[in-house]
């Protein structure tokens, strides 16, 4: 058994959980669930980027993974900050 | 052969899912999320025919277009949008100019008249509906 | 829109989409023609670059490339013919303060590096610029009004640089050269590493001011100055 | 190897289109933003998958970073407008409760 079909069914292993988790984007009652949910999955995309650049022999799949890691910031920031004008609700 | 044709045909189920969306549903923001998933959809088939299952490098002309195509998208994404939110600013001037103050019984007749009638019709159309 | 109407809309769209992995299918099944793919990996050692898709990008289709920074710049022209940009945000907390001043230096420095890889690997101006869009993005987040960009004219010069650059090179190139970005072999790599340098300003302060959304607000204390001069 | 290939296509493919099926479907501004963010993430395993690093990184970069926040403030400044609107259509209803009964009376 060679090394990148471990890693391929470790990606694949990764792959069914963040489905599971995709259900709490789907069903999560409210939107703050469904941001933690989608902060969540891209931690695991991360994983599975950098299982998959070794399993395919692929290494700037780990920069993809680099990229991700540097923004995941900003969508929960944009989710949470509120314009001047704007009451705080 | 089998990945490459998986693969565009999800892209084209994605396409179809995006065209559906984007005839079927009125709000400009959902038609937006539908004509991105719709590109999204064409994204997938270029990448999937440039795609070879031998392991050989793939083809990286189909690659350099979708490149462009994804950066057009969102530069298209950002002007909808902004266009978008001037349309809503005009819509809400125009209803804060129409509604009387609370208390007034019959709002609609009494302030219509004065109102320029295309820009209330085209904004009412971009309106999310609120269930 | 009624119920069966787009239940109609529906079944069409099916039917379309069945029909077009049919075509699909019957294209992949077939003995598949002459490519581009082979061609383009022959003449890869003449194009200044070692990754294909930046040779595509910035040698055997700059058309393409040139043209997609017109689309981008057109775009900003659009965002910002509409108007003032709405109000900013509000100014950032402590967590929120160190967040950016450590995420922004490094978007920056992973942006430089993708610029720079993009000759022999993947990456190239596109990310690069992308990723200094959403350096822009976290820097409006947290307070900065015009997302970390210069004032309005310095701007107008940072979103034509793309097309400015690359059209300067072309016509230079067609005057002196073989023709219209047809590159000097000696020179390729330089030339192509000088206009994705400047595609990747254009397109990074370009999508940075999509985001901020109207013609960049004035600095704050001649805002006041220029309303009065308005009025 | 490719039997495991197969396996991790087919359940990339059919979260992938559950996942824009969701955001076509779902009524609400914001939810459908963020399936759609969660879409563009997925959509970047997919470049990977097929051997695109270029698009995978410009798909990260524009999908997490400017993407996303461009179409969630689009999404909330919808929310609330839809929010303000129903306020003022209550009132309204309201009001005109308040004028049947007095008719009523």
């Amino acid at each position: 058994m060679n090394m990148s079909a471990v890693f391929l069914g470790l990606a694949l292993l990764l792959l069914v959980t963040m489905a599971a988790g995709l259900l709490r984007i789907i069903i999560g009652p409210s939107p703050a669930d469904r941001m933690m949910a989608a902060q969540l999955l891209g931690t695991s995309g991360i994983g599975v980027l950098v299982l998959l650049s070794s399993a395919l022999d692929m290494p700037a799949l780990i920069d993809v993974g680099l990229i991700f890691a540097l923004l995941a910031a900003v969508s929960v920031t944009a989710f949470t900050r509120r314009r001047i004008d704007q009451d705080p609700s | 052969m089998t990945a490459a044709f998986l693969y565009g045909a999800a892209g084209l189920l994605l396409f179809a899912l995006g065209l559906w969306s984007l005839l079927v549903h009125e709000p400009l923001l959902r038609k937006l999320i539908a004509f991105n998933i719709m590109g999204s959809g064409v994204f997938h088939l270029f990448i999937a025919v440039a795609h070879r299952s031998d392991g050989s490098s793939p083809d990286p002309v189909p690659h350099a277009l979708v490149l462009t195509g994804i950066v057009v998208a969102v530069s298209a994404t950002a002007l909808a949008l902004a266009l978008n939110s001037r349309l809503e600013e005009a819509d809400a001037k125009a209803s804060s100019s129409k509604t009387t103050p609370s208390g007034a019984p019959e709002p609609n007749t009494t302030a219509r008249t004065g109102l320029p009638k295309p820009s209330s019709n085209g904004a009412n159309r971009l309106r999310w509906p609120s269930r | 829109m009624n119920r069966d109407l787009s239940l109609l809309i529906g079944i069409l769209v099916s039917l379309l989409a069945l029909l077009l992995i049919w075509i699909f299918y019957t294209t992949l099944a077939a003995d598949p023609g002459p490519r581009l793919a082979p061609l383009a990996l022959e003449q890869l050692p003449n194009s200044g670059v070692s990754h294909p898709v930046t040779a595509v990008l910035l040698n055997y289709r700059a058309y393409d490339t040139l043209l997609e920074l017109a689309v981008l710049l057109a775009a900003i022209l659009g965002i910002w013919s509409l108007g003032p940009a709405p109000s900013g945000f509000q100014p950032a907390g402590p967590a929120l303060t160190v967040l950016a001043n450590w995420i922004v230096p490094l978007a920056i420095i992973t942006g430089g590096y993708l610029l720079w890889v993009g000759g022999h690997a993947p990456g190239g101006a596109f990310q690069a610029g992308a990723l200094l869009g959403s350096a822009g993005v976290i820097l409006r987040l947290a307070g900065h009004e015009r997302a970390g960009l210069p004032n309005e004219a310095a701007q107008r010069w940072l979103v034509v640089a793309g097309v400015g650059l690359f059209l300067l090179v072309g016509l230079l190139l067609a005057v002196f050269g073989a023709g219209f970005l047809t590159y000097p072999k000696a020179s390729a790599k330089w030339l192509i590493l000088l206009i994705e340098t400047a595609a990747t300003i254009a397109i990074g302060s370009t999508l940075a001011a999509a985001y901020v959304g109207g013609r960049p607000p004035l600095a704050q204390s001649t805002s006041a100055a220029s309303k009065d001069l308005g009025a | 190897m490719s039997l495991l290939l197969f396996v991790f296509d087919s359940i990339l493919l059919l979260t992938l289109l559950g996942l824009a099926t969701a955001a076509v479907l779902s009524p609400e501004p914001r939810n459908a933003v963020m399936l759609f963010i969660a879409f563009g993430l997925w959509l970047s395993l997919v470049w990977a998958r097929l051997g695109a690093p270029d698009v995978a990184l410009a798909e990260a970069a524009i999908g997490a970073g400017i993407g996303g926040a461009l179409m969630l403030a689009a999404a909330r400044r919808s929310a609330r407008r839809d929010n303000r609107r129903d306020n003022r259509r209550d009132n309204r209803r309201d009001n005109r409760r308040d004028v049947s009964c007095q008719d009523a009376q």
